[in-house]
């Protein structure tokens, strides 16, 4: 008989039944999941990020393709907590009751912002497992730059929030100055950090001389950001001690597996979502038939087991 | 919770994949399942093998399915690497789709005469519904535009689907009216008679056509096109601004209440 | 009769009949395309970096091949100013006669050792029409971090680079913090920037759970680094006056024009060149093609001609 | 300057490409000016169309070339993505390659006696040269080493190019000696008799031979593999670390003097 390997995890306070979560953006409030998958077989997932009242989101063109992604500029457009707690409250909470968890993501265009959206999801969602800070998305014209962008800005916005809950509390990280930031973080009471957000790109459409979408600039996806997500998973992880969500053009079980050799506790899927409905659980069963492969009995055994 | 998107996951073979006219091909597909649950002005969602550097499926409306055979019928045109590569896709070979997504034409309860526009590649979903119109004894016009004769893709079609007028504009004046076809829908919804207008094209072809008929006083549709990345909901690249906010096309659309829509 | 677009631009003193470059690294020292090619085509050539003294770089294997480009870790393995100029000068000083200006890049772990290589490259390579800086090659374990990494360290080297010659000093950077270091560096003199240099990443083979190459991480290059580098230009001709040469994953014309119209003054072809050895000449063409198709006289009127 | 690469770019069509052993293809393409211009020990680099993700060339060493028929022959194992898609390559079709590359084997003048020890897919360059070594008169035997005798490919060749004695092992023990090929190569040497000894093959492997070699007071030459971008000395991503410094495997290899090999 062949004994079968554990893939459940601890998530920095969230018990996932399995490494496997989702990429805020690419899987909507999972409801949208629901008649192409079961969505109950994953460890964990992420929604959408939302904000204390409802954002608009970007103009069209708000998504172009480039070679190896896309990128987006969706603008964290978003029906406010409360809508999502309405509209989705109740599918997620039945979600998690099946065991599979939900983190919440947390949008906000300054601390305030954040510290009041996360107030807002602790009453409105009891069910949430956890809840993921947005500080990190390229689209948000906030000055220009977000607060994640240098170590006093994100610490900023996790000190805040950090006051609100003592639910589990992750923060989503722009891809720059991962080893100060992530640290920074740390000592700020983050429970977890999920590296990377999407990385800001350009396409410009030669012909028409203009971006190929609304704005000038956009977040990349897809496997174009593979390596460079893995190479900062692998900084994240050396830099401090709480787990890492290893995020960033996973679309294979291995390309999950490198993410979790270089440090990752759990992995989230992307733009696969969006290519393939199914992604997810097929990338699943992948890392567990390489987890099987590599001998161990638990999963954990391989998390930063690279070697070097 | 609100209701998620009807598409499913399909496998489809193709049946034949034929240049139609310039620059245009029709593409038939066998996909049983899919065939009978479409309703026009839906779409489905391609992927087309051979480029691993790109990722997405490419959304395409469909010009007839056949639910007996089958069967489903796009057109399409080649405008750039994606429909170039499904242009090659050879009869016998297989992919995936996403489908049906969206929600497609809502023809009005007792409907007496319809004015149908469809510019360029903008036809088949107008051809779709014109079929339809026909099938529930629905009178109706068509204007069809093209830049020129040899890309004018569906006058025989809407003729055999008996259509009352079926009114031709090319910009160059290659065939019909030299200019574009919302000049004679303009002429024909200001001569009165229309109580739903369906529009299908360049964007601001329809944003002329949903003008003419807010004058004329008739209810309009029109099938808008944004970048789509799932076509299922799940990731709001495909909004479109209207009076009641940002509205995903693959969802809320991709046919719009024209008088509705803001940003074209 | 059709007339032709001026192609020629001045990037930074360095007068190039058309501004298609060659990415350090990617391009020998020249000769090597001698007999697969017309070099003298170009626009410009710049040579692989080199240092005061001779450096073996790293341990096999140097090369790892990821979805739309590649990984290296060569680590600047050069045989020493004084044998490059021995060994390469003779062609390039032939070459440059040709009407193809030649840029050698500098090599260094500290700012006392680029000062020295450049010191004998003034001396010894009098053919050259300037120098780039490289202080951002991720593959120097100079205490982990290149002297690039931070607007600081950059300046440094800038400044004391600077008081060595009046020749054009251009410098190559890091894919990090490119507004910042762009205005440091044109506060110390430089006369014009390469961004970007590859972008560290990482691959793991997940069987082994080995780094695919001999270091933990490597250099990206290729497709994938094209829509960043293009954003890096963009934020790096919004930052300072000084010329930019577009460097990451131009592959075609349409490659090179994003750049330019981005902001680039000239654009170097990197890993089409390892690809395709031809490659800088077809870029070329089609350049020139667009420039053509989009109705202006001189290149130059699409320099930053981005609307937005 | 120094002296560049041989390399060029040719076209090249595919004549066969047929499995000859568990996991080992033969390839036969056509291109014509190569063809007279290979040497033993050298190698192409070729562009395998079908991953627009996967970029790069694939370095091949050639078990045979024909200059009258402008043809060349690779065996090549399919071991991950790229010479998967290889061995999909139909007759008829077409790519590019660059080559010849680097420098091949540098028999020793008035050579009396050659080893040639090859394992798994190391036996095309070794065979190749076997060939030479015949038709120069020059007198050698062979070491064949494979996982299993299924792998094994070579052996009816090196009979036909007059080899004298063919030793062959198998790491299964399913045809001739169960163990590694080192274990009859190194027996043979101690015997004497060799003044050249030519080995390709797994890094373990050939740094055994060469170390049996160097007992046996022999020459020793081996083929080197490194993860190559270019193959014509324009990227130094392919460098041997030798007692002489680091040297680019594509133009001072693939094939090195195996004492002055520092790392395998
Ligand atoms: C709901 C919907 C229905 C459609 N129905 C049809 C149809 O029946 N027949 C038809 O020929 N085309 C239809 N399209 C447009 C079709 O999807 C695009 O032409 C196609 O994706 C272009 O792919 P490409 O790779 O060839 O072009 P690219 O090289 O990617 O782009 C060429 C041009 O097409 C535009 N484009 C690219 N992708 C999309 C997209 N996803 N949506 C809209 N425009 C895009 C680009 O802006 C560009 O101007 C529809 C689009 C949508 C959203
Ligand atoms: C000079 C030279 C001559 C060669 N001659 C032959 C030959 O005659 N027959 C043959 O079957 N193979 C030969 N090889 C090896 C061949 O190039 C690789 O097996 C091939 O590139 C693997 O490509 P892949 O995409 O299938 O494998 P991948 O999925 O990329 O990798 C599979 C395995 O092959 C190794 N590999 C990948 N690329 C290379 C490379 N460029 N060089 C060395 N190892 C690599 C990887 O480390 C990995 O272990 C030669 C290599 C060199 C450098
Ligand atoms: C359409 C789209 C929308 C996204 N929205 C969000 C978001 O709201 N919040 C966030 O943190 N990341 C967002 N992302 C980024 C993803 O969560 C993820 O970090 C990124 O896409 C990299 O992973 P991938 O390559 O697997 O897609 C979005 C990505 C896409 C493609
Ligand atoms: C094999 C290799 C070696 C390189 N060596 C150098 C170098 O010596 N100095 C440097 O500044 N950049 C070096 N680079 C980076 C390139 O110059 C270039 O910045 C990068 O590859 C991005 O451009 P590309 O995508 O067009 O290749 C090297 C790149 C490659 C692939
Ligand atoms: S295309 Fe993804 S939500 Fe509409
Ligand atoms: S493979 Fe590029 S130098 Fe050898």
């Amino acid at each position: 008989m062949v004994i079968k390997v554990n893939m459940a995890v601890d998530f920095g306070g969230v018990k996932m039944k399995n490494p496997i979560n989702t990429a805020s953006g690419t899987f909507g409030y999972g409801w949208q999941f629901s008649e192409l998958m079961d969505v109950s077989q994953l460890g964990a997932i992420t929604t959408k990020g939302c904000a204390a009242e409802p954002w608009p989101g970007n103009p069209a063109p708000r998504m172009a393709e480039v070679r190896g992604g896309m990128m987006n500029s969706v603008g964290l457009q978003n029906p406010g907590v409360a809508a999502f707690a309405a509209q989705s409250g109740p599918w997620l909470d039945e979600l998690s009751q099946k065991g599979t968890q939900v983190i919440c993501q947390v949008a906000g265009h300054s601390t305030e912002e954040y510290v009041s959206a996360l107030e807002m999801f602790c009453e409105l969602c009891p069910w949430a497992a956890g809840f993921e800070i947005n500080v990190s998305c390229p689209n948000i014209a906030a000055g220009g730059i977000a607060c994640g962008s240098t170590p006093e800005g994100a610490g900023d916005v996790m000190r805040a929030c950090r006051k609100v809950t003592d639910k589990p509390l992750f923060v989503k990280m722009a891809p720059v100055r991962i080893p100060e930031i992530a640290r920074a973080l740390e000592a700020e009471g983050a429970d977890g950090l999920s590296v990377i957000n999407s990385i800001p790109g350009m396409a410009i459409d030669v012909h028409t001389r203009r971006s190929k979408l609304s704005k000038p600039t956009g977040g990349l996806s897809g496997p174009l950001c593979h390596p460079i997500a893995v190479r900062m998973v692998w900084e994240a992880a050396n830099a401090v001690d709480i787990p890492i969500n290893g995020v960033g053009g996973v679309m294979t079980g291995e390309d999950a597996a490198e993410f979790i050799l270089a440090g990752a506790t759990c992995v989230s899927v992307g733009m696969a979502n969006l290519v393939d409905p199914t992604a997810s659980v097929r990338i699943l069963a992948e890392l567990e038939a390489w987890a099987e492969s590599q001998g161990v009995n638990d999963i954990n055994e391989l998390i930063g087991a690279l070697e070097c | 919770m609100p209701t998620p998107s009807p598409a499913r996951l399909h496998d489809f073979t193709v049946v034949s994949n034929e240049k139609i006219a310039d620059g245009v091909f029709s593409l038939v597909i066998s996909a049983p399942r899919l065939a009978g649950s479409l309703k026009p002005g839906q779409f489905v969602n391609l992927a087309v093998p051979g480029n691993a550097m790109s990722l997405l499926r490419i959304p395409l409306s469909f010009a007839s399915a056949d639910a007996d055979k089958g069967t489903v019928e796009i057109w399409y045109a080649v405008v750039g690497e994606g429909t170039e590569r499904l242009s090659q896709m050879q009869p016998g070979s297989t992919s995936t789709l996403l489908g049906p997504g969206g929600h497609g034409w809502t023809v009005p309860e007792g409907c007496k005469k319809a004015l149908l526009v469809g510019g360029g590649i903008g036809v088949p979903p107008v051809l779709c519904l014109a079929r339809d119109l026909a099938s529930s004894g629905i009178a109706f016009d068509v204007c069809v535009g093209a830049a020129s004769a040899d890309s004018m893709v569906g006058v025989e079609e809407f003729n055999a689907a008996a259509a009352g007028k079926v009114l031709v504009a090319t910009d160059d004046g290659s065939a019909g009216y030299h200019g574009f076809c919302t000049d004679p829908a303009a002429e024909l919804l200001a001569a009165g008679g229309y109580d739903y207008v369906a529009t299908c094209g360049p964007s601001p072809m329809m944003k002329k056509v949903a003008a003419s008929a807010a004058d004329a006083g008739a209810f309009c549709e029109a099938s808008l096109e944004r970048m789509m990345s799932c076509g299922f909901g799940a990731c709001a690249t495909c909004a479109v601004e209207t009076v009641d906010g940002m509205k995903g096309a693959c969802m809320c659309g991709p046919v719009f209440d024209a008088s509705k829509v803001v940003a074209w």
